[in-house]
């Protein structure tokens, strides 16, 4: 198979999978689910199989691999082709987002189990996977934004999956909507980046190779209307509003979506555009700050939730804010890695949320899934691994990663920032084991029996992932040689510290944790206090953002909308033309009062013309006579 | 006879003869399907044969009036033949998805008419031929709402008749005027557009003679403050009127801005340019947002309508390659998504009796095939990617940011708009509760299907592959743009 | 001397449009016209005396003799208006007005 | 110059009579004074030597149309309350003789300055019957022809509008 078939292959394969179970779907009555099963899965896993075949090519032998499939548009100067390139960041992308899609379609294909929509779900699911690599594989930023936009379009389709609750699908069109708005600065930002240095072709190497001609203050305006767009994608202030509510789809949605590839495009996209943030220091700095209050208030909003994955939604976003911290800072690589495992861990925490809630009949507070240890015991191994991985306890995957972006903030000189991402990472570790200590560490004990094999599997693969993953990227304090980092060759800044800090951070960190997690379980685990918390103060209420948005957008728009319709267009506008058809017929009456029948006004009307033609010809003609 | 002009006057002798003769209603339709399919087939031909490279071909001239100058010639480039060919490939579909509902001869006698007036419009290069099959359009449109259509129909047809003549008169008098100029200048009467371009008049009179044609046109469109008569016709307009009228009239007008303001009068479209992209910029956003209150189903896909317009209004005063060609691609594809989406509002009606927002509900749970193809076109109209829309969409924004970067933020603005109000009258319409009105909702027959299909194929391959379609446009469009460089170019 | 009649005559003839148009009563409005007619006459006898030729004297006759036939008619006239109605103002007979 | 005198006198009397004639209120009294009016404007016909005309103005005028109309007030028994209610006649007159009033200026000026006049010489015949006789059947046979199926035609439409409904 040559290279470009074999990318093509990648990417189609879930799109084919994905056309065929839609024309089962809708043609045939009674389809076999097995059918189903077995087209979605080989789709994700011929594809996951290629993407690890491509990586394995790019990281060992620094191969890139290009595909051009068709000239999608060709005016003048605007060329877009439709080609699709893997090199290592693309590549770096597929290792991580190919498998876990298989992994997470397995698991699906028991989650849904004997649902009525399954042909419809994978049909969405492959078309997702399908959209996300055309997203990662894209050689040109149009091309992006078309998976960039399809992802957004399939997950607002799957969001409102269960569209019997038109609550769902609210939910949904929300998604997609704050998503747009952030697509509109994407796009503005393409279509400003296009007339500034497309001239020689749209791909991203002759953009990067022309950035320098462009003017300072348009590159900045470029860089911030990009991270707009990234800001919508990945579910940062104030563009974060969609994810908590996205949670109304089914759980491997959240799990995949929004918690292991999508929400990720954001920084997958920043990371892609390095060399124009390498360019503007100004925005970088700006996207830290973003990242930085996005970790800690999605942090702090978490500590007071209680719908199970809606803790995971926040815990979610708040890890993407650390990701745009270390992009802000430069270290871009490090960013990379921490999304890497956090696919991991954060899939894996889906997974397992969503593995209780289908044996508890689908419920999702907290409050009343206490006590469940005894009938879940290798569920609970994995969330608490899953849970110590996420708040960076070592040697466990995260830890390297968060650590890494710890350091990098520390070694940038911004205090503020680090000691923001310190405490975000410390209520991480406080929200994720309150949940934990709740759930599992109860005098209460429920039972259940259900279980699923296939649900089960992908989750041990990711357990296992998300303890070992981070030894991929062993910084050289433990004897590691930043292999990844290595691989993808990005503009990384140059933020090392010396070892004994660097050591001394760690330690301090991972203490600080561990103090956490055991304030966290005296406080929680075997007591009420979960009950006894406030529904009422400002972190329960999220902060009012919901509402603030309602009152200053939604609500405006609406009363604009009424006042352009009502007033506007039928009161002024429509009414004046009504009023002058309505005048020209009163003026036809005026007129007719002339025409009354009496002749002898006929003749002074006849006099007036004679006597105005008269006077007229008179004074016409005073000259000749 | 060359195939223009069998293209023109096929449906409207057809439409003669089936006025004259007492026929069956089932022959009416065969013949119905025969005549525009026949014309389908050669407008096929002429997209086949058409060569992008050339600027306008198969021109027909003979004299008609020849002491004025009145010529009978027509002819196509790539613009006109985006019409053509929409023209010919919605009318065979509009009567397979009516097949069964209408049953009134009139009713497909009129639509035939409406197909021969706009390709005859759409394909003329003599002002006066222009005007009469401008005008020719307009009759039928009248009797269809007088006769088929809901409401207060007859006042509504009125208004609307009184409202567009009102703009085809000034037209007239601005052709008249040019056509007496012109005889002043060169010494004999001509209405020929590739005659008249070369007329050289002041400023002042260009100005009012552009103010009369823009006229005519800026009501037919409709751009912000002509819009009026549009929420209501549209709603007690027949289906099949309402796509012709929204797909291909008001279309019609976007190109006739192309075809006779630009090309006669280049410099004043320049001059004022700015103020009917200001104008569509502000109908972009004004039709949007009062879309967003809508309860009325036909009234939203109304003012959603109108507010694509605007940006294709804008994408033309732009006059910039990308502007003009993204602007003659939305005028396709909108026409596609909109003769669906109007057709399928149709189907709605007809199954629930209801156009309001607000009685319906739930059909996706028993109408899958019908939510599938309804939220589609929905979506197809906000542009979504692989949708023609976005082609269009994204070729017209670059444009916009061309021109001049804060125009280009506001014609940006456009991805989101239309979606505002149509995610959620998706939600409203197909999921939730099944109300008491969608209630035994039938899906969608196999006739709906025929119909809708090469729709959605359609804007998918036009979507998926736009180079395709769009290199048959181009050469036309920078050959305009050459003629002329985009005006200013500011950051 | 023409001159003279002929500004009599001007004369004569708007006296005799102003009584026609002011006036409601039908006889007075009748000879009013006949009025006009006869303004006309004056000129034409003035023009014939002008001129030396006699044609213009028959013009005349003609015209007196129109107006007898005219007279006759309007007597009728006056009869037939006068018996429907009782009355002589001409504003009683205008059907075809506009009447709402 | 007596024949000037004689006719500023009697365009007086013409214009004084016409004008009572359409002012007057009743109609007899505007029959009288336009019997004022004919009888000086036969008089001026005289005054140029149209005698034969003077004596058909007489005749048929003075005589014959204004005794029918006299004929026809009295016939109908015209009392005041078959008056028209004419309240604002005074206004009516002064308005539309407002509007005419440029119209007059304007001919009388245009005649004052134009020189219209031929002063051919007359002849001794000029007026008489003889004259006006030879012209009349000699050049104007058709139209004393027309005039007289006119005059028929008037005749019998006089009796059938005045015939009673049956």
């Amino acid at each position: 198979m040559s290279d470009s078939t074999l990318l093509s292959t990648l990417l189609l394969s879930p799109l084919i999978s994905a056309a065929l179970i839609f024309f089962i779907n809708m043609l045939f009555l009674n389809p076999r689910q097995s059918l189903f099963t077995f087209l979605a899965l080989t789709g994700s896993g011929v594809s996951a199989v290629l993407a690890l075949i491509v990586s394995y090519q790019s990281y060992f032998h620094a191969q890139v691999f290009t595909s051009h499939l068709f000239t999608w548009l060709s005016i003048g100067e605007f060329t877009i082709e439709l080609a699709l390139k893997a090199d290592a960041l693309g590549s770096f992308m597929l290792l991580f987002v190919a498998p876990v899609s298989f992994l997470i379609h397995l698991y699906a294909s028991g989650y849904m189990d004997k649902d009525k929509s399954y042909g419809r779900f994978f049909t969405y699911f492959n078309l997702f996977i399908f959209f996300m690599f055309l997203l990662v594989l894209a050689d040109n930023p149009i091309i992006m934004f078309i998976g960039w936009e399809g992802v957004g379009l399939v997950s607002y389709a799957l969001i409102g999956f269960y569209f019997e609750d038109i609550q769902n699908t609210y939910a949904g069109n929300k998604a997609f909507i704050v998503n747009r708005v952030g697509d509109f600065g994407f796009l503005s930002a393409l279509m400003l980046l296009f007339i500034e240095a497309g001239s020689a072709g749209f791909s991203f190497d002759s953009i990067f190779l022309s950035l320098a001609q462009i003017d300072p203050s348009m590159l900045s305006l470029i860089a911030f209307l990009l991270f707009v767009g990234a800001m919508g994608k990945s579910a940062q202030i104030p563009l974060f509003v969609w994810l908590p509510d996205a949670m109304a789809g089914p759980t491997p949605v959240s799990a995949l979506i929004h918690a292991a590839t999508m929400v990720t495009a954001g920084v997958y996209m920043v990371a892609r555009f390095a060399p124009l943030y390498t360019m503007t220091p100004d925005i970088s700095l700006f996207i830290a700050y973003v990242g930085a209050f996005s970790a800690l208030f999605a942090a702090i909003v978490a500590t007071r939730q209680y719908d199970i994955k809606k803790i995971l939604a926040y815990s979610t976003m708040s890890q993407l804010g650390f990701m745009f911290m270390a992009l802000g800072v430069g270290a871009y690589s490090t960013a990379l890695f921490h999304m890497f495992t956090h696919a991991f861990f954060k899939g894996l925490l889906f997974m397992a949320a969503g593995y209780i809630i289908v044996a508890f009949h689908h419920k999702q507070d907290i409050r009343e899934l206490q006590g469940i240890r005894k009938s879940l015991p290798l569920l609970f191994v994995m969330m608490f691994t899953a849970s110590l991985s996420i708040s960076a306890i070592p040697p466990l995957s995260a830890f390297f990663s968060k650590d890494a972006i710890m350091g990098a903030l520390y070694a940038s000189g911004h205090v503020e920032l680090f000691l923001m991402a310190l405490v975000a990472s410390l209520l991480t570790a406080y929200y994720m084991f309150r949940m934990v200590f709740v759930l599992f560490y109860s005098q209460k004990t429920q039972s259940t029996k259900k279980s699923s094999k296939s649900m089960l599997y992908p989750m041990v693969v990711l357990t296992v992932l998300s303890v070992f993953a981070g030894l991929l990227n062993l910084p050289e304090l433990f004897g590691g040689n930043l292999n990844i980092s290595n691989w993808l060759n990005l503009l990384d800044k140059e933020l090392l510290l010396p070892h004994a800090k660097e050591l001394l951070l760690i330690s301090v960190n991972t203490l600080l944790i561990l103090g956490v997690i055991l304030y966290t379980y005296k406080r929680y685990a075997y007591t009420q206090a979960i009950h006894k918390e406030s529904q009422e103060n400002l972190v329960a209420k999220k902060f009012y953002v919901d509402e603030i948005y309602t009152l200053l957008i939604t609500q405006p728009l609406h009363y604009l909308s009424i006042f352009f319709e009502q007033k506007i267009s039928h009161g002024i506008i429509d009414r004046l033309i009504n009023l002058s058809a309505l005048y020209y017929a009163r003026a036809g009456i005026l007129f007719s009062y002339l025409e009354n029948g009496n002749v002898r006004f006929y003749a002074l009307y006849m006099l007036i013309g004679v006597v105005s033609g008269f006077v007229y010809l008179y004074w016409a003609l005073r000259g000749v006579l | 006879m060359s195939s223009l002009s069998l293209i023109i006057f096929l449906p409207i002798l057809a439409a003669l003869f089936l006025f004259l003769k007492r026929l069956n209603i089932t022959v009416v339709k065969v013949i119905y399907m025969l005549v525009t399919f026949t014309v389908l087939y050669l407008s096929l031909e002429l997209y086949i044969n058409f060569d992008p490279e050339a600027s306008m071909q198969f021109v027909v001239l003979h004299p008609w009036i020849s002491e004025y100058g009145i010529n009978y010639h027509v002819g196509v480039d790539g613009v006109s033949l985006g019409i053509v060919m929409m023209n010919a490939i919605l009318m065979p579909l509009v009567a397979i998805a009516l097949y069964k509902q209408r049953d009134k001869k009139g009713y497909w006698i009129n639509l035939l008419f409406v197909q021969g007036g706009v390709m005859g419009a759409a394909l003329s290069l003599d002002l006066m031929l222009f005007y009469l099959f401008w005008e020719i359009m307009l009759l039928p449109i009248f009797f269809m709402i007088g006769l088929f259509g809901y409401g207060k129909k007859n006042f509504i047809a009125m208004k609307f008749n009184i409202y567009t003549i009102l703009g085809s008169l000034m037209m007239l008098i601005s052709i008249l005027y040019i056509a007496v100029a012109y005889k002043e200048q060169f010494g004999s009467y001509s209405f020929a557009l590739d005659e008249l371009k070369d007329l050289r008049l002041s400023s002042g009179e260009s100005l009012l003679v552009f103010g009369g044609f823009m006229l005519a046109f800026a009501i037919k469109i409709p751009i912000f403050p002509f819009h009026t008569w549009l929420s209501d016709t549209y709603r007690s307009a027949p289906t099949g009127i309402v796509i012709v009228m929204s797909s291909l009239m008001a279309k019609l007008g976007t190109y006739a801005i192309w075809r006779f303001l630009f090309t006669m009068f280049s410099e004043t479209s320049h001059e004022v340019a700015p103020y009917f992209i200001g104008l569509g910029l502000f109908g972009l956003i004004y039709f949007g947002i009062s879309a967003m209150s809508q309860t009325h189903l036909k009234r939203m896909f109304a003012l959603s309508s109108a507010s694509h317009l605007s940006l294709i209004v804008v994408g033309f005063f732009i006059y910039d390659i990308y502007g003009l060609i993204g602007s003659s691609y939305l005028i396709v594809s909108h026409a596609l998504s909109s003769a669906a989406i109007f057709l399928m509002a149709g189907m709605l009606y007809e199954r629930t009796d209801t156009y309001s927002i607000a009685m319906l509900g739930g059909i996706a749970r028993i109408a899958p095939k019908f939510a599938l193809f309804f939220a589609f076109f929905s979506l197809s109209i906000v542009g979504i990617p692989l949708t023609s829309g976005f082609v269009a969409e994204v070729l017209i924004i670059l444009g916009a940011f061309h021109y001049n970067i804060y125009v280009g933020f506001i014609a940006a603005t456009s991805i989101l708009i239309a979606m505002m109000f149509m995610f959620r009258m998706i939600s409203r319409v197909l999921y939730g509760e099944l109300r008491d009105a969608t209630a035994g909702f039938e899906d969608l027959r196999m006739h709906e299907l025929f119909a809708l299909v090469p729709l959605a194929l359609l804007i998918l391959a036009m979507g998926i592959f736009p180079n395709y379609f769009i290199q048959k446009i181009e050469p036309t469009a920078s050959s305009y743009t050459s003629q002329k460089e985009a005006p200013s170019y500011d950051k | 001397m023409l001159e003279k009649y002929m500004i009599l005559s001007i004369i004569l003839f708007s006296i005799g449009i102003v009584g026609l148009i002011s006036r409601r009563n039908i006889i007075v409005i009748y000879m009013s016209i006949e009025l006009l007619l006869n303004a006309v006459n004056l000129s034409l006898i003035a023009i014939s005396a002008d001129t030396a030729d006699a044609s213009a004297q028959v013009v005349s006759m003609l015209i007196i003799a129109i107006t007898a036939s005219e007279a006759a008619l309007f007597m009728a006239l006056f009869v037939v208006l006068f018996r429907n109605k009782a009355s002589l103002d001409v504003n009683l007979f205008d059907i075809l007005g506009n009447k709402r | 110059m007596q024949s000037d005198s004689i006719f500023f006198l009697l365009a007086l009397i013409t214009i004084v009579s016409s004008i009572v004639m359409i002012s007057a209120h009743r109609p007899i009294d505007s029959a009288l004074s336009f019997i004022v009016t004919l009888v000086s404007i036969a008089a001026l016909f005289a005054l140029v030597n149209a005698t034969f005309l003077f004596v058909v103005q007489i005749i048929i005028y003075a005589g014959a149309i204004l005794s029918l109309i006299l004929f026809i007030i009295m016939f109908l028994n015209i009392k005041d309350e078959n008056l028209p209610d004419e309240r604002y006649k005074n206004y009516w007159l002064l308005g539309t003789s407002l509007i005419v009033a440029p119209f007059s200026f304007i001919l009388i000026d245009l005649i004052l300055r134009s020189n219209i006049a031929l002063k051919a010489q007359i002849s001794e015949e000029f007026g008489t019957i003889k004259d006006v006789g030879l012209t009349l059947f000699d050049k104007w046979i058709l139209p004393f022809e027309l005039v007289s199926i006119l005059l028929l035609v008037a005749l019998i439409g006089a009796v059938i509008l005045s015939k009673k409904e049956a």
